[in-house]
């Protein structure tokens, strides 16, 4: 516990894996996101702000940190800006768990994946708080129709969780990456983890209260929902929350499923063996933190465009229909599943099927 | 300076609009609308339409102003966070058109709300929204008004692009 | 046969496809090459001063003014912030002096600025606006 | 005003739970995303099932029924085009239908070839104001890319009616007695192709919206309207059409050229009664409407397209009724020799149609709301043309009922204190 160590971890929170590079990642995946979200409609999307318009969502944060804040008469007014600020802090600090420049996250601790889950569950409860503080007649659905969102998605979210939990033995996501290398392919590659992967897109979806399932900002019906009061910095503090929770979910589902920061060195053990050796040398330390990010931001663009086709393709579900859908479909063959992999885990671990596995391994 | 260089940067790059019918015949709405959809796709300039008169800057208003709905539009340029810009797009927003002479006063929306930009035309074309837009941003960056003038072509030649144009 | 995503080839197509935008300030917008009803133009010369615009618009966007130039002395301005752009003023010309072109990008910062003035703009009378006289009920 | 004694939302309610109402109100409107004209509707919710609506009308009102009165008939049609713009040129029509029935009184005809010109126009306003439709439908259930993708194949009809008649929306196409341009060879070609490519297209978009599961559940068993209870609130149009009732104007009363092609016109009905049925109502009404214009364009006679009429109409009280893309519309004109209409009535099809709304949306979700109100396809600025007198208390408003003479005191006053047309 030096004093470098100090800086050094201070310096990674407030710029380099931490939060300035958080949000230019979440900028950057929200231009993505809307400009493949144009593109499938046929038109171009962002194209005059910056290069191609990549710089369209600064645009709009800045703009909105410098307009005017009005808060309505009837709202409790401490409540909106204790609501706006925490939104916007919960995806920062989820975010500084996920393993972006390493193999492990800025913070780690054996059992860290409880915490995310319940990080999770608080973005929902502040969402919730933030409708009822604004007192909008308007907001009031949207609350209601978030808090009850809330409670079929979390369950699912969570069994996919515990699931790779499960699969990994272990607890903390530097533990399930670490897996993931060892046994040299991504824990997607395994039949129940393809249907845990699938859920937690969707819930992810439903998290992000995105088409077809932003049933509680449904623009059409109750004009924006919960956060239809808001305006100037904390309408720019929650887009900015909304952009860095999808950030965190594609983040928590490549670390989960995709093997995390990790790339090609899964199946050239010569390529990992190099890796792990420049990782104490001062000067190349910085080609694999290059390496890593690189492959980090790949991943999480790839799950972001898979979340961008979803809005895109389906129509807005009613909010009975979507508890429906989880209720009936989705927690059942989740649970089931999840049984299934609560046998299946030791059985291929030990002998019978490893070499059945193989068949899954690209090497 | 610096910081209000790139504010300024800001909101011409991202204006985000709301669309108030103050009681006009929809022709107008229907253009408003057609310049979000592919042909034109305003996001390219960074303009997305919002429902809320909170996250809105411009407020982009057809219609004559009706005796019902100048209540409800003063209520909306009150709710709408400042900076925020007045464009009155359409004959009627710009000074009644063809309902001035009606016996409820539709005088435009300007003797209701302080307007930025008017967009004459019944109704004014996508391109013509669009120009109107692209004038009113100019103006944030400090340029010249616009004046308009009809372009000048010769009447022989003009006559001549007719007659052409009814033989073809 | 009910399922989800039945769009979803015809999205990806767009994806590759060439975009069907036009990127209107910077580019020439859609027009079509005859016919247009756009900004007036008037040819002061032709004109007479006879009413007939004046009359047959519905809108009572058209104004008589003074002129040395007509005949009758009087020649029309036309307040664009008004107009319809029906083109029912350029049938009525007898004398081919107004004519509807196809300038169609229109925009103002006031209300003056919409009001076309023909060669000789007499500012003091214009600015008065173009109400007609009242009518007794 | 009333709701707000109700409950005071934002802060816990305390106290017994009998003085909490289980219901509470939420406005739709005047300014609504999903409203692109000014219309107000009050759900009474409980919890988010509708237990009541009420609309309420009246944002649009501009006078145009009085203005009329002081304009000629040819500054009336482009005035009552001005009534709606997306059925603006229907209006036209009937208006136009109107004073040339009365002059037929003196044996004056349109020529064929402006009745035909007219219907074509007519019926590419229909295609644009149906894909404008689904495209919106498609909005409000929160399918945007539909919404995009059929607004980008409407730009296609809205190509041709500016190349056919000058401008985008409102179009002045016609005069009393025919009309005012006419259409030539190339511009015939390029609708036919043009209109190849729509069909297809349309066709399309029904095999999408048959089978898009999420469409299908957001549409089908949503806003119902039995065949009897749509005959009992006169609904009219695609509105009716979808609940089984087989009425249209242009099948039953056949005005301009829809006379010439009743054999191969057909009226399109669907039995599921629900917003489902109206979506593939109207989509194959757009196919159809294809095929007439096509037919329509090979069948164009030549001859002169306007024949001047005289400028005074001979006094006689007319109906005209024409098959708008919402439904029924007619005008009823009173002309009184002069070159003025003396009386000019107009009832639209959002007027009927607006009453199986609140019928439509009981029982139904909050979230169905919108997409119930968008199946009839609302166009309010048809639709307002009724002022209601309502005394100044602002708490305690009362609809009063004033005999002629206080009206005529009123309107005497009114306009002594406010001088017309000045600032």
């Amino acid at each position: 516990m030096t004093a470098v160590w100090w800086i050094l971890t201070i310096l990674g929170i407030l710029f380099f894996p931490g939060i300035g590079f958080c949000i230019s990642i979440a900028l950057f995946d929200e231009w993505i996101d809307r400009k493949f979200y144009a593109a499938l409609q046929d038109r171009i999307g962002p194209e005059h702000a910056g290069f191609k318009g990549i710089l369209q969502p600064l645009a709009d944060f800045l703009k909105l940190l410098a307009n005017e804040d009005i808060e309505p008469e009837a709202a409790d007014k401490w409540g909106m800006r204790f609501t706006a600020i925490i939104g916007l802090a919960i995806p920062l600090v989820a975010l500084l768990f996920i393993p972006i420049i390493d193999t492990t996250g800025l913070l780690s601790f054996e059992g860290d994946i409880l915490l995310l889950a319940f990080l999770t569950t608080m973005i929902a409860l502040i969402i919730f708080l933030a409708g009822w503080f604004s007192a909008s007649k308007l907001a009031m659905p949207g609350t209601m129709r978030a808090a009850s969102q809330l409670l079929s998605y979390e369950i699912p979210i969570l069994l996919a969780m515990f699931a790779v939990a499960l699969r990994t033995q272990s607890f903390s996501l530097a533990g399930i990456v670490q897996w993931q290398l060892d046994a040299h392919r991504p824990t997607l590659f395994s039949l129940p983890m393809v249907v845990f992967f699938l859920v937690f897109l969707l819930s992810s979806q439903a998290e992000l209260e995105r088409s077809p399932f932003d049933i509680p900002t449904a623009e059409t019906e109750i004009v924006g929902g919960w956060e239809v009061e808001y305006s100037g910095k904390k309408l720019g503090f929650f887009r900015l929350s909304a952009d860095l929770q999808m950030v965190f979910s594609a983040g928590l589902a490549v670390t989960l499923f995709l093997g995390g920061p990790t790339g090609v060195e899964m199946w050239i053990p010569s390529f990992a063996d190099w890796l792990a050796s420049i990782e104490g040398v001062s000067g190349l330390a910085v080609v694999a933190i290059l390496y890593y990010t690189t492959m980090f931001a790949i991943k999480t663009t790839i799950i972001v465009l898979i979340l961008s086709a979803f809005r895109a393709l389906m129509a807005r579900l009613r909010i009975e229909q979507f508890l429906e859908f989880s209720w009936k479909w989705v927690i059942p063959v989740t649970l089931g599943v999840f049984a299934i992999t609560f046998f299946y885990v030791p059985w291929t671990d030990n002998v019978v099927w490893s070499h059945w596995e193989g068949l899954f391994d690209v090497s | 300076m610096v910081l209000q260089k790139i504010i300024t940067w800001a909101r011409v790059k991202s204006p985000w609009i709301i669309h108030v019918n103050t009681g006009g015949c929809n022709g107008c709405d229907i253009e408003v609308v057609d310049v979000l959809t592919p042909r034109y796709d305003v996001e390219r300039l960074g303009i997305l339409i919002q429902g809320s008169p909170r996250h809105a800057d411009v407020l982009m208003v057809t219609g004559p102003a009706t005796q019902q709905m100048k209540d409800r539009l003063k209520l909306l340029h009150e709710q709408t966070p400042d900076p925020k810009f007045v464009i009155a797009i359409g004959a009627c927003a710009c000074s009644g058109g063809i309902f001035r002479h009606s016996y409820i006063p539709c005088l435009g929306i300007d003797t209701v709300i302080p307007v930025d930009v008017y967009i004459p035309g019944c109704p004014p074309k996508p391109e013509a929204i669009i120009f109107g837009v692209a004038q009113l941003l100019a103006k944030l960056q400090g340029k010249d008004s616009p004046v308009i003038t009809p372009k000048k072509i010769a009447l022989k030649d003009l006559k001549k692009s007719i007659e052409e144009g009814l033989a073809k | 046969m009910p399922r989800p995503g039945v769009i979803v080839w015809e999205a990806l197509r767009n994806v590759f496809s060439k975009k069907a935008t036009i990127d209107y300030p910077f580019e020439e917008g859609v027009k079509p090459k005859y016919g247009l009803r756009g900004a007036h133009v008037l040819y002061i010369e032709e004109c007479t001063g006879c009413r007939a615009c004046q009359r047959v618009c519905p809108s009572l966007a058209i104004e008589m003014v003074p002129s040395e130039l007509t005949k009758t002395k009087k020649r029309p301005v036309i307040n664009l912030g008004q107009c319809i752009f029906c083109g029912l003023c350029e049938e009525a010309c007898r004398y081919d002096a107004l004519f509807l072109t196809d300038y169609i990008e229109l925009s103002a910062f006031q209300q003056k600025e919409m009001i076309i003035y023909e060669n000789e703009p007499p500012k003091e009378e214009i600015s008065e606006g173009n109400e007609p006289k009242e009518e007794d009920s | 005003m009333a709701d707000k004694k109700k409950i005071k939302l934002g802060s816990p309610q305390t106290g017994c739970s009998s003085c909490i109402p289980n219901t509470f109100e939420i406005p739709l409107g005047p300014q609504h995303p999903a409203l692109k004209e000014p219309t107000h509707f009050l759900l009474e919710v409980e919890g988010e099932i509708i237990v009541n609506a009420t609309p309420r009308i009246g944002y649009v009102h501009r006078g145009i029924e009085k203005l009329a009165e002081t304009k000629t008939y040819s500054a009336n049609l482009t005035l009552v085009e001005r009534v709606c713009g997306i059925c603006s040129h229907i209006h036209s029509i009937s208006l136009a239908n109107a004073a040339e029935a009365a002059l037929a009184l003196e044996g004056f005809e349109v020529p064929l070839r402006a009745q035909y010109i007219r219907t074509i126009v007519a019926e590419l306003e229909r295609i644009h104001s149906h894909i404008l439709w689904l495209g919106v439908a498609a909005h409000e259930i929160g399918f945007d890319t539909l919404f995009m993708l059929s607004w980008r194949d409407r730009e296609l009809t809205m190509d041709l009616l500016e190349d056919i008649s000058g401008n985008r929306v409102n179009y002045a196409m016609n005069e009393i007695g025919g009309s005012r341009r006419d259409m030539n060879q190339s511009q015939i070609d390029r609708m036919l192709k043009y209109m190849d490519i729509t069909e297809e297209r349309m066709e399309r978009y029904k095999d999408i919206c048959i089978n898009e599961n999420t469409i299908r559940m957001r549409t089908q068993d949503v806003g119902i309207l039995l065949p009897q209870k749509a005959k009992e609130l006169c609904a009219c149009g695609p509105t009716a059409r979808a609940s089984g009732v087989a009425i249209d104007v242009r099948y039953d009363d056949p005005y301009s050229a829809y006379g010439e092609f009743r054999d191969i016109f057909n009226v399109i009905t669907y039995d599921t009664n629900d917003v489902f049925s109206r979506v593939v109502v109207r989509i194959i009404e757009t196919v159809e409407a294809c095929k007439y214009i096509k037919w329509m364009l090979k069948n164009i006679p030549d001859g002169p397209i306007f024949k001047k009429a005289p400028r005074k109409v001979p006094e006689a009280q007319i109906l005209s009724r024409t098959e708008a893309p919402r439904g029924e519309l007619i005008h009823y004109l009173w002309s009184n020799n002069t070159n003025k209409p003396y009386r000019l009535k107009i009832t639209t099809p959002t007027l009927s149609n607006i009453n199986t709304v609140p019928e439509m949306m009981k029982g139904d979700y909050l979230a169905d709301s919108t997409i119930t109100l968008a199946s009839i396809d609302p166009c309010f600025s048809c639709e307002d043309r009724m002022i209601t007198i309502v005394n100044n208390d602002r708490r305690k408003p009362k609809i009063e009922t004033w005999s002629e003479s206080q009206l005529r005191k009123y309107s005497n006053d009114w306009h002594a204190k406010n001088k017309r047309w000045k600032k």
